[in-house]
Parts: C-alpha cells; structure tokens; sequence
C-alpha cells in the first residue's frame, strides 16, 4: 500500500554521490497544535538546508547530506508510535524529533530496543526520569525561573499572587512548582484555579473571581496569543499589578496580539524572547529566519534549529551516523564542537538524564521595554 | 381544463397507479370512487405534483404540469385538499388560512375578503380562529382543509375524501358547501368512499380498482351500474 | 369471558380518542369493528395490544388483567396483531421477517449462539419450521427469500399475517388487513381469515370493506368518535338506523 | 453469488492474513497492521449497536478508552496479574457500559447520538481531570508488554500480530453467531422497526441494553490491546478525533454490514498511512469522501456490492411480478 | 456582591453568543430534523470571514461581518443542496455523519488557508467602561445589544412575515407547506442562510474578546447542542432562553461552584435532562 522511497543511513541516496543520513519527525502538523509542530519543523528544515547548502558534513572522510522525513501524528501518542515504526523502518532514522511528551513517551517504549534516539522536545520530567538511555530533552527545566519571577515580581508588586495557568499539565506542573516557591519567600496566593484556552469563550468569569481578590501578581501561562488575552482582558478589569508568564508562552509572541505594544504587558516577567537574547548565533538565526518566514521565530524553532548542529557535531566527534548508541555517547562532544555562529542557544551540558542544561535568560517588561534580568 | 394522459405512478417497484387517463372540464364536479389503496390519493398527489409520474402526461389549460413543483401547480390554479388535511398543527386557524392565501400574499385585500368568505362559510372556524389547528376536532380540520384551499382562490380544487371522520350531518352540510364552491366557480374533482353522497352532487365518475379505472360515466349511470352498487354503495 | 373489555377510554391531550367503550370477545369467533375513519378503531387496537396506554379503564383476558402491560408481555400471552399501515422489516426477506415473529417462544442467548448449544440448535430448527408453516399456509413460499420492499402490496398484508401467525396466537387483531387490494384479492384473504379461525384462532379484525366484513363477522362493533354506537349481528347492524347514518350513509337498503 | 463466494473468501482472507508477516518487507507493515486489526475490534462493537440495532452511539471511543485505562490502572497501579487484568478489563468497560446505556437508550435516534456525545465528553473530562487515578494530561506509562507465554514471546512483533489476530478472529467469529442467531435477528428487528419489534413480544429494552453491553465490551477489549500494545495512554484516546476515525472505517466499509468493519478499517489506515505526505490536508481528502460514500452509497462499499449482486437477483424474479401484476 | 453583578453581566454576554448559535442550529433541525453537526463550522468560518475582510481588505468591522454574513449564508446553503437535501431519505445514522465530515473537512480547509495558529481580531470597539463596580467593554454591550436585537428581529420576521411563516409551516408539515404554494426548497435554502448568518454573527461578535483558529467551533457547537435540547430541539425561543440560561449557569457555576469544572456543568445538565425525559424537554406523547 505504501511505498516510501526510502534511503538507507549506509547507502544509496537522491542527491549526487553524497550519502544521506535521515531524520526522523513525528509531531502535531494538523489539529489544535498544528502550528506549534510547524515552527519546530521548521527549525530543523532551516539548519537542514544550511548544512547540506553547504555541501553537507563529513565522517570518516565520508561526506554526509542530510535529509527530514516528517509525519503527521495529530499529537496522538499512538500515532506518533506508529510513525517512529515507519520512519525507523523504512527510513533507518537515527534521531527522531517529537515535541510532546505523549510521543515521546509512546517512543520511549521501544527506541532502545529498535535503537533510534528521541530528541523530545518538552519539559516534561517524566520522559527523563524513566532513565531511558536514548532520550534527550531538548527545553531547559523551568524550576531556574522560579528564582528570578518570584523575587522581581514581589519586590516591584506586592506579595499577594493569584494563579491561573493553563489548565495542561505543564501548567499545573509549574504552579506547583511556582506556588510553594513564593509562599516561602514569604508571599502569599490569594487565588487558585485555572484556564481551559481550548474550552473557554470568555475570560471575564475567571478574571472576575481571580480579581475579587485583588492579588498584586498574576501567575498566567499557555500558549502566547490567548495568554496575551488574558492579560489584556485582566487590565480591562482593571488589573494593576504584574503578570509571572510561565515559559509556553513568550514576551514577543503576546505582544503582537495586545496590539503590537508592550505597553499592557508592563511589569510582565517571562522567559528572554529568543529575539532579544543575544547569544553568539542568535542574530544571525533571527535574521534567516524573518527572511524566509517573515516573522519573528520562537524557542522552539531555535531549539530544534540548534539541536540539529548538535547532532551533526554527535555524529563527527561518534565517526558514526548510524548507531544511535554511538551517537548519544558522542552528544557532549557535540555540544562542546558547537560553533560559534550556530550557537542559537548556549547549552552548556546533557545531564546524566539527557536534558540539556543551561542558564535560563529571564526578561521584563519595564517602561514599555524588554529589559534582561539577571538571576544572581 | 384537466388531462391525464395514461398515467403511471410506482412506489418503489410498486406501481400505484397503472394507464390512468381522464379528464375533467371547467365547472365539472367529478368523482373519484375506490376502495382504500384504490389509488385515488396517490392520483391527487401526482396532479398536484407531490409525487412523480412514471409514464405519461398531464395536461391542465394545454400546458404540461408534470415536470412542475407543486408550488408552480398552485400558483397556476390547482390546490390540493389532502386526504390526511396536512395542517400546521401549531399554528392558529387564521395563520392556517393567511398561509392557505400564500400565492396571493401581495395582495392584502384580497386575502382579508377571501378568509371573510371561508369565516363565512365556516362560521365555526371563526369562533377558533386563534385556537391551534391541531386542537380541532376531525370535522373542523376538515373544514379548515377546505377552508385553507379556497384561500389560494383555486380554478380546480382536488378535494381527497373530505367526509372522512365527519358526523353525518356535517358531511351534508360539507356536500352543500362543495356544491355552492362549485357554483362560484371553482371546478371540482373529488374523491370519495361515500360513493352515493359523491354521485348525488357530482357530473360524472371514474371508479378505481387497484390502480386502474375499471368505470366511468355520468353520476346516473353509475349509479345505476351493478358492480358499483355492491363495491362501493354497500350491499 | 375470552376477552373483556370494561370502560376503556384514552386521551390525546384535548381528544378522546376511545371513550368508555366496553367490549367482549368469544373464543373462536371472527370479530369485526367498523367506524369511519378517526372513530378510535386502531387506536382501540393499540390499548389492547398493549401499544398505548389506557386512560382509564380495563382489559382482561382470559381473565387475567392485562391493563397497562408492555406489548411484548401480552404478545407473549398470545395475542397478536397486524397493523393498519402495512409494518414489516422492510429491508430483510419475507422469510427472515417471518422467523423472526417465533422469536418470543425461543429462549436462545448469547451463550447459546456463540456456542451453538443443543437449545441454540433445536430453537433455530423450531424457528425455521414454524417459519416455514405460516408462509406454507399463507401462500408465500414463492416470495419467501425475496426482500420485503419488492414484493406487491397484497404480498405484503399476506406477510403481516404471516408474522402474526409465527407468534402462534390465539387471539389476532387485524386493523384494516385488506386495505389497498382488489376485490379477488380480498376474497382470497377473507378466505384465509377464515382459515385461520378454523385453525382455532380468534380473531379481530378492522375493515372498511362492507360486503367483507358482512360476510365473515359473526359479531361487529361500531365505533364513532370514540364511543361504541352499537353492537351485534350483521343483520342487526346493517339495520341500525344510528350506524346507518353515521357511517354506512344515508341510502342503504339491507 | 456474496454466498457462494464466503466459503473461498474467508479462508483465502486468513490465509494471507497468517502470511502477511513474510511478506512485507518489514516490521512497520506488522506494526500497522496489528494496530489495524485493534481497530477493526472495536470497529465491530460500534457496527453492533450502530448497525445492527440502529442506535449511533458517539460514546464509544470513550468506552475504548475505558478498556484501555482499566488495563493501564489494574497493572500499573493496582499491579494486578497481567491476565486477570487483561480478562478484567473488558468487564469493567462492559460493567460501566450496562449503567450508560440504562439511561442512554430510555432516548432514540438523534437524542441517543447527541447523549452518547456527551457521555463521551465527560468520559474524556474525567480521565482528564482525575490526574490521581488517571495520570490526567500526562498520560499513563509503563503499562507491561504481553508476557510471554511459555516459549512464545508475545513481545516480539511478529508472535504480538499473530496474537492480536488471533483475537481478531475470535472476535469476528463469536460475533458472527451473535449476529446469525436469533439474537442477532432480534437487533436487527429492533432497527428496522422497534414497534413491530415490540408487537412481536420481542422486549426491546433488554435487547437494545445487550447489544449495546456487547458492543462496549468489544470497544473495552480493543481498548485493552491497545494499552499492552502501544503502553502509554494518554486522555485522547477517549476523544471525538478516535471516535470520528471508528465512524470512519465502518461508514466506508458499510454500517451494519458484517464484512464492513474489516473493509472499512484496512482501506482506510493504509490509505491514510500512504496519504501522510498530505499531513494536514488529510481530512480535506476524507471529509468529502466520507460525505460522498454516504450520499452515494450509504452502506459503504461492502453496501455497494451486495446492491450490485441484490439488484441481479431481484431482476430474475422480478420479472413474472409484473406481469402478473399487469395481468 | 460586586462580584455577582460582574459575573452576572458576564453571563449574559457569553449566553447571548450561545444563543445565537443555538437559534441557527435549532431552525435548521426545525426544518430538517437532523441535528447539523456542521453549524460549528460555519460559526468558526464566520469570525474567518470577518477577520480577512478586517486585515486583507482593511474593511471595517461592522462591513466586514455583514460580508461575513452573506458568505457563509451561502456555504450554508450549499451544504443543505449538496449534502442535505441528498440525504433527506437516506436512514438517520447517515446524515449525522455526513455533517460531521463536513465538520472536519471545513476545519482542514480553514487550517489550509488560514493557517493553524490563533488569529487576533481587533475591534474598534475596545474602550472600557466601569459603571461602579462593573466593568465592561464597549465590544460586550455591543454583543449583548446586537444579539438582542438580532433575536427580536428574527422573531418578528417568523412571525410576521409570510416568509418567516412559511419556515414555520415548512417545519410543521412539509407537504402540507407546498400543498398551499411554498416552495419548499427555497425555504429550506433560506433557512439554511439564515442559520448560517447567525453563526456568523456570534463568531464576529466573540472573537475580538478571544481569537480565532480553526477549532474554535467545537466546544460552543456542543453547547448549542446541549441548549437547544434545553429549549425543545425546533423551538426559537426555546433556545434563546436555553442560551442565556446556560450562560448564567456557567458564570454563576464557576464563580460559587469550580471554575475548573464549569465546562462540565453542561453536558451534565443535559445528560441529567435526558435521563428523566427522553424526548426533551417537551416532549409530547405519540402512539407507538
Ligand atoms: N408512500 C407510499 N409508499 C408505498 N406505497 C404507497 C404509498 N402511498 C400509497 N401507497 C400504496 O399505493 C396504493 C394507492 O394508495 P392511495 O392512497 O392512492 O389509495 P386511495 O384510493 O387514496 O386509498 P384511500 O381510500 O385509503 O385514500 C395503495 O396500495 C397504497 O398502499
Ligand atoms: N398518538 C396520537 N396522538 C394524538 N391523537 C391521536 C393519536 N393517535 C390517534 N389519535 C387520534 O385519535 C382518533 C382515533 O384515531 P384512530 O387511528 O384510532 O382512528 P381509526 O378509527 O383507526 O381511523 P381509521 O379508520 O382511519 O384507521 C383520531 O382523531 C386520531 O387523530
Ligand atoms: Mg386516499
Ligand atoms: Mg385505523
């Protein structure tokens, strides 16, 4: 039924004499997250078409071209299985990049024993925690910004917090994360409840019942447009105070839908916009990426943009393209071999569990402006 | 006026009616008799256009009205009175009547004169003109059936069984009104399982058995036709 | 009494559809209730057969109280009935409608047919004989495996009686089973009807077809707008003024 | 002529079936094909109640979801015994099934399939919130692999195909009888008309109750091979996305037709399966047909050749019909 | 106290765009008697319209959702020729699932031309207004008014025009309704636009106070659902007070009840209605 032209990691590939490694993709491309899966992708087609535009990598004097196979999985765990099956089967894909962690999971079933790496893209502790030998979690941990968020937010607002993330997991995973934090530093949460972005017409209700409180911060998190609606409509009723903004959602992204301004979001703290981070490869990234996409990229795309050259390093410093075993051992190296220019994002280290480690960049909006703080 | 030109109709692979030619003249009362399923319902609905033929024509003031929808076929004269009276059981009897004057709905006047008739004609239907029509009792539904055809001021009226479930009484006095209908101008055809209350007003009749005419004549000679007698006049 | 009928009324919201009507069946009788159309004959029909719900009133049969039971339960008691609009199993054969009409004195279950038990076996056997009997003696073995909506309208009121028939009855109401069919055709029904009360079956039967109904009835009820304006021999009914003019019309000689 | 023809087909059918592993050239077409054939079970539970009895039920992806999550809970946390488990499961799924379609089926036609909607929807509502039981949005994992069974590795891809096919057919076969037996006839009186059913002295609630039980239990079963195949449940499997892909595969196949699930199920996964590069625009491809399938032949293809051979036969005896009727 | 107040307003703005979504969705039942699964879609297609009109075309707003209005009119019109009328014989199972094709093909679509991410709708109507301890926006007075509005106006059209009174007669008794010269298809057409014009009014009229993407129809399709079997599936005013009862409920529910829980507060509703009464609210008894 299904014939897929598929190219061997060893042998014979489409383009010139070249040798081809492929990569595998399986993440939501229809649905409610198609496009949350559509920016990852296209960070990994970006650093593709760079790599393989300039004349592809070599190991063992072998010269490698690269190549993504991606498939849609509706965010369906089953589905994501099924493609790993297929990609792993018929493409002899080494990596297979999934961002969520219900693929990811499903995956983890049985990629050591088919041998194929999971380049997970989400910050879910659980996919690492299951000590899965071929996992890597692409997304820092969150619980670097719990520092940071409380301690701005407190000291230029108030201590009274009410929260009301999204309802997702990760949501709940960083209120309870976040929430006991700030009560230590001696703050307290004055309301407690949630947001359903996928379920909710109007958020007024809640807003309403989070308000009667009058907290001087609120704790807000989901993907970045209805998460920038809630904050505007949270000023509407009259909200002066400041807004935490969980990792999901970015500083950049909900301005645009508050009417291209930050001026609403001020005394918002947040996750540094990949836009305003200056890492050594970040300018150069943001720049390809407006020219062909013409709009500003998020983390995700950066993330997966960078991922790829670090397997591309994994590879070189394994001598391998082929054995996922060989590779994964290989991913410090990757890390350290890292170039310069192509550092979107500097990830100092993979932790024993496969996470990536680095130090997080938090951003504010003061004046108006984006400002960096720095964690100390 | 009306032409039916052997005229098939099938239910499925089921033929209702077979070869069904008559034809009524302007200012005739014509009567329809036949056991149930004799296939006069089935007859109405096709001239009025609610169910399609399979064979032949229908010819009504020299144009083809086959191949019309019913809304057409009304618009062009023809209403037809259901056996099964097809009210608007929500509805009050004045909406029923104002929608029975559908195709004359530009003009308001008239609408206003046509329903005076009706109320006139049906006084009974004037004391419950706010009531919902699916409240009355068999009888008045009747009546209101009537009423809601002569509202589209029709050249025919096809009129199905109108003494169905009507106290004696009532179905004289339906038999005048049809008559004295008649008389102001409107041609009739009508059907009927009171075969002698139909003949004593009607011109002429065809009898249907299973589909096909088997008889037909003036009122007197079917009357006076045995077969007739037995089948449809009791023994 | 074989079936007794006290009081027996029902509304539809404002209308009395059947009103105070009280009625009696002998056993082995053919029986027959005329009325013009909308007097309360079906709907009589579905308070006894258990369709409807009475308002008031009460039906015993065979003189347990049957009032208000589901139809299923008094199908199983052995009464029986056909409906005015022909209703069948329009997309199945003739004969797996039929088969299907013996289903309430089988006993098969799940177990039974997923493991083809001694019972499984012996009830389809029964099923299919009995089947086969009710088409054998209502004509319609020509037509047994062709889909109900083919077969021709007279084919079909044969089935219904076929399908009341494999229910094995004792008692079977017919609303109107010859409505829609021509004079011979009628015959070889009311033939049948007889048949079957020769067979030991009493029967109840709907018509608007006089000379019919004349002919076989040993006793007719007349209904008018719900209420039972009399009762008796064809002799005396066909002779009563009341029926006369209510529903045989007004010129009618005996 | 569809007669004559079952008694080459079916074997045929299993035959390539037991051979399938050999000849594709690798483990992705056993892997799909296994899950194919989960479906197809459950598939076959909805066509009892949807087909057979005539009452569409949208809950079911919920009571697949059911199935699943017993198995997932029982050996995950109650760390129940993988068989009793898995034989378990589906009577939950069957238990719980029997208390919805108490009330469920007290509605008809459009009222049942808008209540079933929302029984689905708050089956999904509760896995999703009850994080305790459920593992909530996260989902549930390490849900065990088939155990082997002596020296049968029931983990391995090939011997687990063979296994899930073997239900399958269990499954088909138990269902045949249902539905060739008496019972059988009685859902399908139930569906071409309750009342007559009713008049017959058939008791139609009890009938309609059990053949909605043995559809859930169906549902529930698949639910459970689903859980030990792909071993992480995550609160969508209850969604309407499932539930629309199980109407799917037995609309296209043929509703109420006993080959439909089959036809239904594999044509639709292997197309989708070789339509991927259309991601997204998938549905534009399904949505249409689906809608035109229905249109056009609204009991699906297995419909659309049981007409074609239908129609021959009644022109044979047809015939004589009308002219006697003519006569 | 204040709060109440708040909540209540806020009830009443969320139960106007129930609604109007409830009313198309009950007309077309009225008329057809399926239950048309599809209605989310249009109503996700609606606030599409609109916003390409506002952002591609510069358009105004009020212009742009009377476009809106007229266009998935007519998509809802072509749904009812191409795919409804076609069924109107087929068994009940078919037609559902036909609409729910539909359903997923016009979400596809949107996703294809539109792309999948949220999509932001401006208005020009964002001041705030705080009366006491109320606040509201412009944006929700002008949903509370216009579908007041559009409801008094629907009404007064179905009953007093012969128009409107023909959908009724239609509803009531099909043939009786062509037997005095309405020409049923035409009227099963307008319907369908009308329900289609009232989708996309409510969609308009929400999306400024939250954003568009191709999903979006779902969750209040259900609702409509769930509202018009409050209100007696056919009946308009049923579901106009469906609407607004439901969005009172919600307010109030999420405010003294759980707000993570308000969502199920329907559905709940409606399988509780459904177990005591079978066939709705307001059934009436039928032979059987
Ligand atoms: N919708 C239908 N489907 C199938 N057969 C039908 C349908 N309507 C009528 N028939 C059959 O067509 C034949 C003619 O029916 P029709 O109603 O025209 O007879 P009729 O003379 O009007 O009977 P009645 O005196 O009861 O009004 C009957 O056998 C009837 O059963
Ligand atoms: N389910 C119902 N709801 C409301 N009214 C009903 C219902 N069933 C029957 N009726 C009314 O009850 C009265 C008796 O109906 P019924 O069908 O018993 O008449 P009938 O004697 O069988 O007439 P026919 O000879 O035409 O069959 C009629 O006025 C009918 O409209
Ligand atoms: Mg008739
Ligand atoms: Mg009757």
């Amino acid at each position: 039924a299904c014939a897929q032209g598929s190219s061997g990691g060893d042998g014979s590939s489409s383009g010139g004499g070249d040798k081809v490694v492929t990569l595998g993709f399986t993440g939501p491309l229809s649905g409610p997250a198609a496009s949350y899966g559509e920016k990852t992708l296209r960070g990994i087609e970006m650093a593709i078409e760079e790599i393989n535009g300039n004349g592809g990598f070599e190991v063992n004097g072998e010269t490698y071209t690269l190549k993504i196979e991606s498939l849609d999985d509706q965010y369906l765990p089953n589905e994501a299985a099924a493609n790993a099956q297929r990609l792993v089967q018929e493409s002899q894909t080494p990596i297979i990049f999934s961002p969520h962690s219900g693929g990811i999971m499903a995956m983890q079933v049985f990629n050591e024993q088919d041998e194929f790496i999971i380049a997970g893209y989400s910050s879910e502790p659980a996919i690492t925690e299951q000590g899965n030998s071929l996992t890597v979690r692409i997304p820092p941990r969150y619980d670097g910004y719990l520092e940071p968020f409380t301690e701005y937010s407190m000291e230029r607002f108030g201590t009274k917090l009410a929260s009301i993330p999204t309802v997702t997991q990760y949501g709940q995973d960083w209120a309870n994360a976040l929430l006991p934090h700030w009560e230590a530093a001696g703050g307290e949460v004055v309301h407690e409840s949630s947001v359903d972005f996928s379920k909710d017409t109007d958020f007024f209700t809640i807003l309403t019942n989070a308000l009667e409180s009058n907290p001087d911060v609120l704790f807000i998190g989901g993907p970045s447009e209805p998460t920038a609606k809630l904050a505007q409509q949270a000023r509407e009723l009259g909200f002066g105070g400041g807004f935490i903004i969980m990792d999901q959602a970015k500083l950049d992204e909900m301005k645009l839908v508050v009417g291209d301004s930050y001026e609403l979001l001020e005394g918002s703290i947040g996750t540094m916009p990949l836009i305003h981070s200056e890492f050594p490869g970040t300018p150069q990234f943001v720049e390809k990426y407006r020219e062909k996409y013409n709009e500003d990229p998020g983390s995700e795309a950066g993330y997966h943009y960078v991922s790829v050259y670090i397997f591309v390093e994994a590879m070189k410093a394994a001598g391998n393209v082929e054995d996922a075993k060989e590779i994964y051992a290989h991913i410090q190296d990757g890390l350290d071999n890292l170039p310069e220019d192509k550092q979107v994002y500097v990830i100092e280290e993979i932790d024993e569990n496969g996470g990536f480690v680095m130090t997080v960049r938090v951003a504010a909006v003061e004046n108006g402006e984006i400002i960096e703080i720095t964690a100390d | 006026m009306l032409k039916l030109d052997n005229v098939t109709v099938k239910y499925g692979k089921y033929a209702a009616i077979r070869d069904v030619s008559l034809t009524v003249e302007k200012g005739e009362i014509v009567v329809l008799l036949g056991a149930n399923g004799a296939g006069k319902t089935t007859t109405f609905r096709t001239i009025s256009g609610l169910n399609q033929l399979a064979g032949g024509k229908i010819i009504f003031e020299d144009l083809e009205i086959h191949r019309k929808s019913p809304n057409k076929i009304v618009e062009m004269g023809i209403v037809h009175c259901a056996e099964d009276r097809k009210l608007f059981p929500q509805m009050s009897v004045q909406e029923n009547l104002n929608l029975g004057g559908y195709v004359h709905r530009k003009n308001k006047q008239q609408i206003k004169n046509s329903m005076k008739e009706v109320y006139d004609l049906f006084p009974i239907l004037y004391e419950k003109r706010d009531d919902p029509a699916g409240s009355l009792s068999g009888g008045q539904q009747q009546m209101l059936a009537i009423g809601r055809a002569l509202m589209a001021k029709p050249k025919l009226m096809l009129l199905d069984e109108p003494s169905i479930g009507l106290a004696p009484l009532i179905v004289e006095q339906m038999f005048e009104s049809i008559q004295q209908i008649n008389k102001e101008g409107t041609t009739i055809l009508l059907a009927e399982q009171n075969a002698n209350a139909a003949l004593s007003i009607a011109n002429r009749g065809y009898v249907y058995e299973n589909g096909k005419i088997v008889v037909q004549g003036s009122s007197q000679e079917l009357f006076e036709n045995e077969e007739v007698r037995k089948a449809y006049i009791g023994a | 009494m074989y079936l007794e009928v006290k009081k027996l009324t029902k509304r539809f919201g404002g209308l009395v559809a059947v009103k105070e009507v009280d009625y009696s069946i002998e056993k082995g009788k053919i029986n027959a209730i005329i009325g013009p159309n909308g007097a309360g004959k079906s709907t009589f029909f579905n308070l006894i057969s258990g369709m409807l719900k009475p308002t008031s009133g009460q039906i015993q049969f065979k003189g347990q109280d049957i009032t208000g039971l589901p139809a299923n339960k008094i199908a199983k008691l052995g009464i029986s009935r056909t409906f005015q609009t022909t209703t069948l199993f329009e997309r199945a054969t003739v004969f797996e409608n039929v088969v299907v009409g013996y289903r309430l004195r089988t006993k098969t279950n799940l177990f039974d047919a997923i493991f083809h038990t001694p019972r499984f076996k012996r009830e389809e056997e029964e099923s299919k004989e009995k089947a086969m009997e009710v088409l054998q003696f209502t004509g319609l073995m020509d037509v047994a495996d062709q889909v109900v909506a083919n077969i021709s309208q007279e084919e079909k009121k044969r089935t219904a009686f076929a399908l009341a028939l494999a229910t094995d009855p004792e008692l079977v109401f017919l609303d109107e089973p010859t409505a829609g069919i021509n004079p011979e055709e009628t015959d070889q029904l009311s033939q049948l009807i007889v048949d079957m009360a020769n067979k030991g079956i009493t029967v109840c039967l709907i018509e608007h077809k006089m000379q019919m109904i004349m002919q076989l009835a040993e006793n007719i009820m007349v209904l008018n707008y719900g209420e039972k304006i009399a009762e008796g021999t064809p002799q005396e009914i066909q002779n009563n003024e009341q029926v006369i003019k209510a529903y045989l019309g007004g010129s009618v000689s005996a | 002529m569809i007669f004559s023809n079952k008694r080459i087909i079916i074997p045929l059918l299993i035959v390539v079936a037991l051979l399938f592993p050999f000849i594709v050239p690798n483990q992705y077409y056993i892997y799909i094909m296994t899950l194919s054939f989960i479906w197809i079970i459950a598939v076959y539970g909805l066509n009892i109640v949807a087909g057979y009895t005539g009452y569409l039920s949208l809950a079911h992806a919920g009571f697949f979801a059911i199935g699943a999550y017993s198995m997932g809970i029982l050996t995950t946390k109650v760390e129940m015994g993988f068989w009793l488990a898995f034989i378990l499961s589906p009577i939950i799924t069957m238990i719980i099934g029997l208390f919805i379609g108490l009330f469920a089926l007290r509605t008809k036609e459009h009222f049942f399939a808008i209540y079933t909607l929302c029984v689905g929807y708050i089956i999904y509502l509760v896995i999703d919130k009850w994080e305790s039981l459920t593992g909530g949005v996260r989902g549930l994992i390490g849900i065990p692999p088939l155990p082997n069974i002596g020296p049968i590795e029931l983990s391995d891809p090939i011997y687990r195909y063979y296994f899930v096919l073997l239900i399958l057919l269990l499954s088909i076969f138990v269902i045949y009888r249902i539905i060739n037996s008496l019972v059988g006839r009685t859902f399908t009186a139930i569906r071409n008309s309750e009342n007559l059913a009713l008049a017959l002295g058939i008791s139609t609630t009890v009938n309609k109750l059990l053949a909605f039980v043995l559809s859930t239990f169906f549902a529930g079963l698949a639910g459970v091979l689903y859980a030990v195949f792909i071993r992480f449940l995550g609160p969508e499997i209850s969604s309407t996305i499932i539930m629309f892909d199980l109407l799917t595969f037995l609309i296209v196949g043929g509703i109420g037709t006993f080959a439909g699930p089959v036809v239904g199920t594999l044509l639709i996964v292997w197309v989708s399966q070789s339509l991927q590069f259309l991601e997204e625009y998938r549905m534009l491809v399904f949505g249409p047909i689906l809608t035109l399938m229905i249109i056009f032949s609204p009991y699906g293809i297995v419909g659309l050749f049981k007409n074609i051979s239908a129609k021959r036969k009644v022109k044979k005896v047809k015939v004589p019909i009308e002219t006697e009727k003519g006569a | 106290m204040e709060t109440l107040i708040q909540q209540l307003f806020n009830g009443l703005t969320v139960g106007s765009i129930y609604s109007l979504v409830a009313l198309g969705l009950t007309l077309v039942y009225g008329i057809l008697h399926i239950p048309n699964f599809a209605h989310g879609a249009l109503y996700m297609l609606g606030a599409y319209i609109t916003l390409t009109m506002m952002t591609a075309l510069g358009v105004h707003y009020v212009i742009s959702i009377i476009v809106s209005i007229f266009v998935v009119g007519v998509v809802s019109v072509l749904l009812e020729r191409l795919v409804f009328f076609p069924l109107r014989e087929a068994p009940p199972i078919q037609d559902k699932v036909a609409a729910i094709g539909i359903l997923l093909f016009l979400e596809a679509l949107a996703q294809l031309i539109w792309g999948p991410h949220y999509l932001q709708m401006s208005t020009p109507f964002n001041q705030v207004i705080a009366i006491g301890g109320l606040t509201i926006t412009l944006q929700r007075i002008i949903i509370v008014i216009t579908a007041v509005t559009v409801m008094i106006l629907l009404w007064l059209f179905l009953k007093k025009t012969y128009m409107g009174a023909s959908i009724m007669a239609m509803a009531q008794n099909r043939d009786g309704a062509s037997l005095v010269g309405i020409n049923t298809n035409k009227v099963a057409m307008i319907t369908f636009f009308i329900a289609g014009g009232l989708a996309a009014i409510g969609a308009s009229l929400t999306s400024p106070i939250n954003l568009v993407f191709p999903g979006m129809g779902h969750l209040v399709i259900l609702k409509a659902f769930v509202i018009i079997i409050l209100g007696g599936m056919g009946s308009v005013p049923g579901a106009i007070l469906g609407g607004y009862i439901l969005g009172f409920t919600e307010a109030i529910g999420a405010t003294y009840i759980s707000n993570d829980y308000k969502d199920i507060i329907a559905f709940v509703l409606l399988v509780i209605i459904l177990t005591f009464k079978p066939q709705g609210i307001f059934a009436r008894e039928e032979s059987k």
